[in-house]
């Protein structure tokens, strides 16, 4: 039952098994019901489950999550939708304070399992605030699990296992890999799939340690492709939950092969390759050969679309920290 | 009178309100607003005199909680002190399927929902945030930051229409409490915005005790809070906040009509705080001796004693025996407050998670480690 | 007719609006809303052909920009189609020292502004996010997150309140714009508290094209979005939106008003946006082309154009000569885009903080020493 | 013209001062006014200057913020007050999408001169969101600066200097600090006073470096004075600037003791002690004698008042991490 699917129609489908799935699961945002989403990801959901499971909304992101809030009390499990990852401010109140927080303030009594979605980071040439990468908001916040993937496969499992957590989740989908095609197989079941909080290694090499995670796996390994060219084994590890985050592959990588790099988009100051490089130099002191190397955006708002090639990490920039790494 | 231009007695504001019972215990038969609706209530003698044991009580206890913070006891409180009518007719208002949202000084309402008072006592006393389980009491846990449980109450009330539990007597409806200060938060505003568009089963029920910590309510609005809701197309009334009957007939009204499948109304009650904002208030630095003074004529516990006198409801004996009767109820939430066991330290990693977290189980083992390191040095 | 039951026009929606020109180009010399407000408009001859010339032109650029981004020149747009009579009365209606909050969509206000079109096109391009100096143009950069641009504008006109620069006809206001679905933001919302509670010299200037992407009205409110004015205290006038003369009546009026120090309006412009709501976008997906057909018949332009011709205001040698200049402005632009140069590489490290960072700067150096070193190498 | 003030004091001096100064400075916020604030930091100063000059302001916080910055393109120079932490979050959209982004979106053309005060951490017994360390939310965020201070004399100056700094500026006041009390030089002008963005050695030693801001400086130096007893020098560093960081002081300390420590309040995971061990083990590569550790607030939700001295970094804590460093 493996079908070459768009990690966004992955995305789809895994949408639609966890509606068939639980009749408590909802889908609420701006555009999801008759529009399908403005990257289709909810296409034809409405149609099929009706305006009460697939909710267009008021445009007011607090509200969409606020009002998650009151409807996972009320015993579902809202599934919303941010339009774009520079949009989910608005609801930044919300998320932080309530949907983090209220597991804990009840003493446990209360369960929030909501699943926001985020379509992130950059490259699809848009204007402002379409193209940001704000997972470390998150990932700094306690209560929060915050997860990303990077592959149809990941996306159809990964999509419904988030559904059917208890716990409030963070789902960032890398949108300019929404057109990118892989296989799925559509009969695996969560529970029988990758489990959601475990990193897994994407290519094995026994020479340097790249870290990535969305829409940057796919960079790494290609870096990877072409240091194989040169001779130089690049093993590429794919965080998939950036919290918690599941570092021990990372570290038995780190152990073998003395050289890290971490990619990501966001700006590099306070960054998760910040958290990663430290944790790495705490558990691996001994084995590391240089220190632990970030390729990042910059610490500049995210640039005008005809200047992001610049600013996104690209196959040359890890390469070069590559290179710095074995020539420290 | 509600949304009106006529006035009922002379302590009315500009606009009028829904008054059933005036300051000096005169009981109003019926109040038919501008738009027709009429309000009345009709209770037996023996309700009248639970509604006044439930004023009395809900206030002694609030007395014994500042007494318990200003001995140290408590980390904070927020006093309800003037409130007393607006919350005790609201809470009874509600039928027993219906569902609060409290903000932080929701006490009265708490009480009246048959809750033991000293629930939230952990919040205030620095031992919980707070927890509850909101299902079980049909009470959220109450929320500090300003105006959040609307858009709360909002989602749930949505889900209750989704559940099918309108359109008819036995409908559920929602509740959500909030200030005057709140009005101005986005997050109302946006509650406001979903009840009318989803057309909700929700009471909107805003105290307006006239000040949010320092800030008059000249601050949040130049009109009257109850005229918000014409703006989203719902209905708002204004009632005599410290009528206890007033705040009954209108809340069960608005209940009544949100069950049925008619949608929200917000209901501004308008009172006063007479005490600080909290304990770690001092509203002489904002507000002038004679304005408090001026509220005290108006106090809903006096003017329901006084209709009660009035009225042969009851005597001396029994407004005695309500007194002792809440003495008694207060020193035991005395006790259960003072026996409130401190958390252990380690608990602060429980709960974070319904999944759990290796972070945290990692920071929770290292925790141990080090106290029971501890425990065994010289320290 | 505003705030009213009576209608105006047999295209007027419930509850009617002010219009003085008819889908047909019938004049309607004034309407006096329920409120007893009279509009009305006394413009020459030229004036009026002014006008004609401005929509024209706006359409025209709009069209070049559409077909632009469709040949890959610009990344997106969003054009104004079926909004230019909002927006051209509206811009024109602003006196030399009114400031204007605009959204993405208001290049036609821009255009009355006397601002060269080029301006906004650096954003959609991709080669800045918009930049330019609102102070020189008293026209802020465009907003792209919804709402937020209503705060800015209220505080701005705090400031002017501040700078004492109201409380006569050479005072200073404030416009700002927004569509009908930001009316459900928090912020926009808070925006009318602040207006209200500090009578801000505002213009709430809400063009409501019926669609929020593709979410119809009924999705943000349950009644017509005017009247939200009314639950912040401050006056809301409906105005046919494809009618430059109502626009340009209303929005004078309530400027005035709030340079006068009689603070804030909210006007809601009840028009259609014709097209996708942006290039990006498929609308038919979520609307359906009968109801495009019947607001076609309401066109701002063809009715005042009608309206000149019966008027015997302006001839076919007129409409063909706005016609051509508006085709040479339009080439123009178009010369202008593709003209446009691409921003250095290492320039997206400029303008960080007005007093720079060193992070900023060694990354900056950083990447220069990359590229050079990159630029030496084989690559 | 030396005086003995406590923090809070020090920094209603340096408002009065900035009012006084310049008739375009103006303070708005919840309660600022008649009250002078929940912590009576702008004491007197609406008697003083007039409610044109110190606003209270409707209660809501993206309203106080989104106002500021059109009151800051009409030429004022708005100071935010936020009454606690945790109530930053509903203006979290108008700071990192507007105050943050503007001067570049405008490519230069608008500056916001922005201070928004926030008083944060914990240690006051306070109910939920009164205790909460937000920083590292606005240090990640390219376009805001982000400072605190952590003593009358750098209270007093630091907000002065905040004021007249075109940059948008968070300034965290480490609220349990407000009533401690120091020497503030009140003649000392803000452009005399030591450098807004730059560290400061606040203790000299040559054996471990420790590396705190605002609140926990106190703890630091405390336990630098403990340390001291057993034989162990250690320096303390005060970074005074969190973003950006000024990191110079700190490499140079590392490198003569070869291990640090960093301390705050703020939840582990992506707290600035991340940022700052990345760094360090970047520069200082071949001077460490231990990963950099970080003794900092545990990844939960800020716990109630009766088990924060848990939570909290304390004398101990720190110590424990200097002999963990040290038996590397
Ligand atoms: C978002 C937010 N901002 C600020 C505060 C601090 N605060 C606590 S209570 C309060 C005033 C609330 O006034 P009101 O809504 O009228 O309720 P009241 O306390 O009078 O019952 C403020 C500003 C908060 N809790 N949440
Ligand atoms: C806070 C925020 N959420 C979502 C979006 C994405 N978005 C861009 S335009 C738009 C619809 C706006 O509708 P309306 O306010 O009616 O303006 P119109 O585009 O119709 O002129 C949405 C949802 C955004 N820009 N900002
Ligand atoms: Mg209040
Ligand atoms: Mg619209």
């Amino acid at each position: 039952m493996s079908e070459t699917l768009t990690l966004g129609k992955a995305l789809n489908h895994g949408l639609r098994r966890a509606l068939e799935n639980d009749p408590k699961v909802v889908i609420m945002g701006e555009d999801v019901g008759k529009l399908g989403g403005v990257f289709r990801i909810t296409d034809g959901l409405q149609k099929d489950f009706g305006e009460n499971r697939v909710i267009d909304t008021p445009l007011a992101e607090a509200g969409i999550v606020g009002t998650a809030v009151g409807l996972a009390i009320r015993g579902y499990r809202p599934v919303c939708e941010i339009q774009f990852d520079g949009f989910v401010f608005p609801a930044y109140n919300q998320i932080v304070a309530q949907v983090a927080k209220m597991y804990y303030r009840s003493l446990g009594n209360v369960r929030l399992p909501i699943v926001i979605r985020i379509p992130y980071g950059g490259g699809i040439g848009a204007v402002e605030h379409h193209s940001e990468s704000p997972e470390a908001y998150f990932s700094h916040t306690p209560g929060l699990k915050v997860v990303t993937c990077s592959n149809s496969a990941d996306a159809y499992s990964m999509i419904q296992q988030a559904i059917t957590s208890d716990d409030p989740i963070i789902f960032f989908e890398p949108k300019r890999r929404y057109w990118e095609k892989g296989e799925v197989d559509l009969s695996l079941a969560p529970q029988d799939a990758y489990p959601l909080h475990s990193s897994r290694v994407a290519r094995e090499g026994g020479d340097a340690t790249l870290i990535a995670y969305g829409p940057m796996v796919r960079v790494a390994l290609d870096a990877a492709e072409a240091a194989a060219e040169d001779g130089r084994n690049l093993e590429v590890i794919d965080l998939r939950s950036l919290s918690p985050l599941d570092l021990d592959p990372v570290y038995a990588s780190v152990r073998k092969t003395g050289h890290a790099v971490v990619v990501h988009e966001a700006p590099g100051n306070l960054g998760l390759g910040a958290e990663i490089a430290a944790r790495i130099t705490e558990e691996c002191f001994y084995s590391l050969e240089a220190p632990v190397l970030r390729v990042t955006g910059y610490d500049v708002p995210y640039p005008a679309a005809r200047v992001e090639e610049e600013y996104l990490p690209d196959l040359d920039r890890v390469l070069d920290a590559v290179d710095r790494s074995f020539g420290w | 009178m509600a949304n009106g231009e006529s006035e009922v007695g002379a302590d009315a504001p500009a606009g009028g309100f829904v008054q059933l019972l005036t300051p000096e215990g005169e009981r109003v038969d019926s109040v038919t607003t501008a738009e027709g609706v009429t309000y009345s209530v009709s209770f037996t003698d023996e309700e009248y005199r639970e509604l006044y044991r439930d004023l009395v009580t809900v206030r002694r206890l609030d007395a014994e909680a500042t007494a318990l913070q200003r001995q140290g006891e408590l980390g904070i409180w927020a006093s309800l002190l003037g409130q007393e009518a607006a919350q005790v007719g609201s809470g009874r208002a509600m039928r027993k399927q219906d569902m609060a949202f409290p903000t932080y000084r929701e006490h009265g309402v708490l009480y009246t929902r048959g809750i033991d008072p000293i629930m939230p006592f952990g919040l205030f006393r620095g031992v919980d945030q707070g927890g509850w389980d909101p299902n079980e009491y049909k009470f959220n846990t109450y929320t500090i930051v300003i105006g959040s449980q609307t858009l709360h109450a909002t989602g749930y009330a949505m889900g209750v229409t989704m559940d099918g539990r309108t359109g008819g007597p036995d409908g559920e409806a929602v509740i959500a409490y909030f200030g005057d200060g709140a009005t101005s938060q986005g997050e109302v505003n946006e509650a406001f915005v979903w009840a009318g568009v989803f057309n909700s089963p929700m009471v909107f029920f805003c105290q307006n005790n006239q000040y949010a910590i320092s800030e008059p309510l000249e601050r949040q609005t130049r009109i009257p809070l109850y005229r918000r809701a014409a703006g989203f197309g719902f209905p708002g009334v204004r009632i005599d906040g410290n009528d206890v009957l007033a705040s009954y007939a209108v809340t069960r009204s608005a209940l009544d009509n949100a069950r049925n499948g008619n949608g929200p109304t917000l209901i501004e009650a308008y009172t006063y705080r007479m005490g600080a904002h909290t304990s770690s208030d001092d509203p002489t630095r904002y507000r002038i001796a004679s304005e408090v003074e001026s509220w005290k004529a108006k106090d809903p516990i006096s003017r329901f004693k006084a209709f009660l006198t009035k009225q042969q409801l009851a005597d001396d004996d029994f407004f005695g025996q309500v007194d002792e009767d809440a003495r008694t109820l207060a020193l035991n939430l005395r006790e259960q407050v003072l026996a409130m066991p401190d958390p252990q330290p380690i608990s602060i990693f429980d709960n974070v998670y319904p999944n759990g977290s290796p972070l945290v189980d990692a920071q929770r083992k290292q925790f141990a480690d080090y106290q029971a390191a501890f425990e065994g040095s010289a320290h």
